[in-house]
């Protein structure tokens, strides 16, 4: 097992991963910009690193930085979070060159996951259904009206090496194609600076579902069961819960089993999601593979017992899985609200000092949070400053213990999307489970 | 400031001034306790508000004086450090990673490091150091090496002056923003 | 008190007169002090609320002087209060239980109730109430039930005086503590 | 099911009580003392009564004061929580009397068990086992000597209606035992108003297991497995744990069921906890029966995923048990530590104000306190301030995350018992499993 582990993140996550390692007895660094000097997953390591100003792009995501610090140091792995480093393939390759491992995929998980397009072609040949669309990058306007036509419209584009919504095209007739190819194209090089691009069916109210997954290096897969991630804005999530209300014991085991093949396919290692949508009709579709830990990680290790961090670090550390298949029990519902310092309403950032911070407690509620009384929400990053997690014996009462909990959770000084998960969990459409991508826009319209 | 010594061996950094920091100890206390005091305590609170303190602690002549600001603060480290007595906080570094030491720097300027890696003094271990304390240095004058990644980034001065004092240790690590060397641009020679 | 009136009805318990609020701040600093030093510590305390300080240490003669501002509160409950806007805290009762209405009560001896009960102004809903602001009232002199547990606890006047103000509504609860009569024990006639 | 439940309890089972309501739905009272006025437990609530001065026999105990805030408010129902008139016969059938529901055993169930020679005698008659010693009280000094010499030395005399330690005299050879008796005597009539005492064998280094049991109006009776409450300071319990590591499943099933059947003996209703000594050949022994929710009944919650209070009020409400014996299951481990407001080393008191408080979170920690910075401990009630939680997928795990939690937990102002939880959780023996009562006070001579 590792002695020193470097977390190359900040925030819960830094502290999540931490916690873990103390847990499996090993010592921390902690790495932050000079923003975040005075922040609790700083305090909570055994050593730190400053390893530059408060833009990311030149701290968290300062890979010559990030690496010295291993280096001075002395760690021998790095585990890189979600978001900043951690699907950089490039970053886990330099990692192994340098003899740091990376807790993680193998960059070359990465760099075939990151590539969206390459990722469909494979699980497709693999006889998984995937969406139906093109497969590959669509090389022409042509190349898009053919692929179209034989789906049907609605469409939509998307970039090969996207995420976050960016890039994307949705395209309700023929006529339409041209533009919105040439738009996509456009904005998938600005955004990303690789103008590739496939081409979906475009769904109306799909589910957002996505299933854990765990693989060792001998190539033994397992997964954990689904999360459904449909309460989302503008492609941010905002709930999840697991198990989904529209998935039973045996379309479970049907899209697990499908989620394990995908990853087996591409020779995965360590943890990873895979993303499916799932139609009215409950037919479900290979959206792509996430080769980070989840943000929304908790809730499946709320309802399995596994923690998934120390799953990572023991995984990366060349262990065998520590669970078969058969043997994964999923105990209860759990949810999650992920609480962002944004104004409720109209989603602006509200970055500022939290001048009181108090928690809920109790039977079923968990809190990951590396905020506390006094602490500044810096306007540099991600505006998430908390994650709500619930547990009860059923979806019912994780949903009441979740009120209970938003009811208790004191955070002042700046807005926060609190009343926003108050409104999602007091509407009685959710309550129902029944929610899909487009409910937040509704229920905000409402 | 990192992409441009990304690959390239024995890149040259510039150093960046980090501005002293905002409101340390040693302003305008000279005069306390002769007249009223209600006025200088109000003056000590009014600098403990301007400044965002959250203790300032003085002791002169017999006089002690402490004050505190506790939650309303801008700078946490210090009172959430002592707070927080159950998590071990060591540095990489023994020294302060962010700022000058507390002797009186002003119009000094600080070479702090621009990148992560280990501080060397001299070119090689045998080499003698770049430069000692009381040295005059020219501006774009080599000062040390930061060793980073198997690369050796040649720090340089950005100002003429005397190195007043060299702040980092030799062969230990330093962090970004570590201060290695006050300078004083206008040396009284 | 509950002991004596557990099982017999019409017991009349004797009412429970609240001490004042203890430890007001500036109580009973004069004696400790001359003069001086009282008007500067009454100073330093005006400062101290001008600023929202919580605390302020003088030490003369190797001075010392510590100020402190915490969290910028008056009293916890206040701010606690403030900050669970969420958990609804709605009272059994209109009025507060812990005390006299802020007008000035100098002098004024409080009526609480030593039980909680239902209170009534009479002994039956036809009958006159016990007593109506304004009337003189004589110690022993019962005032109004408080009914519990199917039992009416008579609650009578523990001075002389005259009635200045019933601070509870009859039929209403009132809890342990809560003020029902506000009595001027020396009426100007 | 209850509109509305009086809580007559403080800190933080009045905190778990009024949380349990909330989920199901349910309006609550507080009733505080002038002490307790700004309580979290009375914010929490949606109604408040104060029903005396700090003086708990003025306050919480005053029952036509309790009752009258529940006529007053309203309520169906009252929950005693633990402590204070939660073992008060003659409370819970006045209760009854004024047709307020008691949320618990009844009143003859709480009477029969609150004389323990009489629960001993009804258990031992119906073929159970308890400790070997006399059946019913002890009448005389010859009596006694009787019941020892049947059973041999040591011996321990116990009051009917005692507890926490007081009225109890160890014998060691016969020459003792007539000063002991008379001593014992005395204490019981001074502490409790009842003379009466009886004997039982005195083991050295025994376990104190116990079992929760859950029982509805029809009378079926379930069990949730043990709680090793073994780490005790003069019978005041610091540290549970579930399971026990002395106990294996065969085990398990064979405790649970005697368990089973001494409720069952007494018709009881609602929850309560059996407990039993366990010796060091394994054999176990009814001692008692506790008729009220237990300080430690969160360690069982996190198990069996079942919340205990919800139980409660549901089975008051004259629900039928919510679960059937062969479907509770036992997952992982779990562990509680008692932070009390005390010097960990002399054990004296500490009140006062708690100037920074910051629980710690994250995977598998729960706490339970109604504290908060800026609160005050007043001295006037129980040295408990809060209860660390663990849950792992085994001892280890749960163990590891309260080291870990122990480290984060910040209370300030006011000495704890933190810092001796630490030494226990870093003790070779605790970590292997080798404890008993005598533990503590071994560890503490150290």
């Amino acid at each position: 097992m590792f002695k020193k582990v470097l977390v190359a993140n900040r925030g819960e996550i830094a502290l999540r991963v931490i916690r873990a390692c103390k847990e499996l007895g090993i010592r921390t660094v902690a790495i932050h910009s000079e923003a975040d000097a005075a922040s609790l997953h700083v305090r909570a390591a055994d050593e730190k690193v400053c390893v530059g100003p408060p833009d990311a792009a030149l701290s968290y995501r300062n890979i010559p930085n990030v690496l010295s610090a291993a280096e001075v140091t002395g760690v021998d792995a790095i585990h890189p979070g979600y978001g900043f480093l951690s699907e950089n393939a490039h970053f886990a390759e330099v990692c192994e060159s340098i003899g740091v491992k990376f807790i993680g995929p193998t960059s070359e998980n990465i760099a075939m996951m990151g590539d969206k397009a390459k990722a469909r072609e494979v699980v497709s040949r693999r006889g998984l259904p995937v969406t139906p669309g093109s497969l590959g990058e669509l090389r022409s306007e042509e190349d898009a009206m053919q692929a179209a036509q034989k789906i049907g419209f609605p469409v939509i584009i998307k970039a090969t090496a996207g995420g976050g919504g960016r890039g994307m095209r949705v395209v309700n007739k023929a006529e339409d194609l041209g533009r919105a190819f040439q738009a996509a194209q456009a904005e998938a090089k600005s955004t990303f600076g690789n103008e590739n691009v496939y081409l979906e069916r475009y769904f109306l109210e799909p589910r957002h579902i996505e299933v854990q997954v765990m693989a060792d290096h001998r190539g033994h897969v397992i997964h954990l069961g689904e999360r459904d991630c449909s309460i989302q804005r503008r492609h941010q999530k905002l709930v999840e819960e697991t198990p989904s209300p529209a998935i039973d014991e045996k379309l479970r085991r049907e899209i697990g089993r499908v989620a394990v093949e995908a990853v087996k396919a591409v020779h995965y290692r360590n943890v990873g999601t895979v993303e499916f949508l799932l139609d009215k009709e409950r037919n479900f579709f290979f959206m792509e593979v996430n080769t980070r830990i989840q943000v929304e990680h908790p809730i499946t290790e709320m309802v399995t017992g596994i923690d998934l961090i120390k799953e990572q670090i023991r995984l990366a550390a060349g262990h065998p899985l520590s669970i078969r298949q058969q043997d994964v029990v999923l105990n209860g519902h759990s949810m999650e609200c992920r609480i962002n310092a944004e104004d409720p309403e109209k989603f602006t950032p509200s970055p500022g000092q939290i001048t009181k911070y108090s928690a809920p407690g109790g039977f079923g509620v968990r809190v990951d949070s590396a905020m506390e009384s006094g602490a500044t929400v810096v306007p540099y990053y991600d505006s998430m400053i908390a994650k709500l997690i619930t547990h009860g014996r059923d979806r019912q009462e994780a949903m009441a213990r979740m009120r209970r909990a938003l009811d208790e959770f004191v955070i002042e000084g700046i807005k926060t999307t609190i009343p926003l998960h108050r409104r999602i969990f007091n509407d009685p459409e959710f309550q129902k489970g029944h929610i899909s991508t487009a409910f937040l826009e509704q229920l905000l319209a409402r | 400031m990192s992409a441009r010594r990304r690959s390239i061996p024995k890149k040259k950094p510039r150093p960046i001034i980090l501005p002293s920091m905002p409101g340390g100890p040693g302003q305008g206390q000279d005069a306390l306790l002769t007249s009223s005091q209600t006025k200088q305590i109000q003056d000590l609170i009014d600098l403990l508000r301007r400044n965002n303190l959250t203790e300032l602690e003085l002791e002169r002549q017999g006089v002690r004086i402490r004050v505190r600001h506790e939650i309303g603060i801008k700078s946490v480290s210090a009172s959430v450090q002592e707070t927080v007595p159950n998590i071990s906080q060591p540095s990489v570094h023994p020294t302060s990673a962010s700022g000058p030491p507390a002797e009186d720097t002003t119009g000094m300027v600080t070479i702090t490091s621009p990148i992560v890696g280990t501080f060397y003094r001299s070119p090689s271990p045998d080499a003698d150091p770049y430069v000692e304390e009381g040295d005059i240095v020219k501006k774009g004058q080599v000062l040390c090496i930061v060793e980073a990644m198997k690369l050796m980034n040649e720090i340089e001065s950005e100002t003429d002056g005397r190195i007043v004092k060299i702040l980092a240790e030799s062969t230990k690590p330093v962090e970004y923003g570590h201060a290695l060397f006050l300078i004083d641009p206008n040396p009284v020679q």
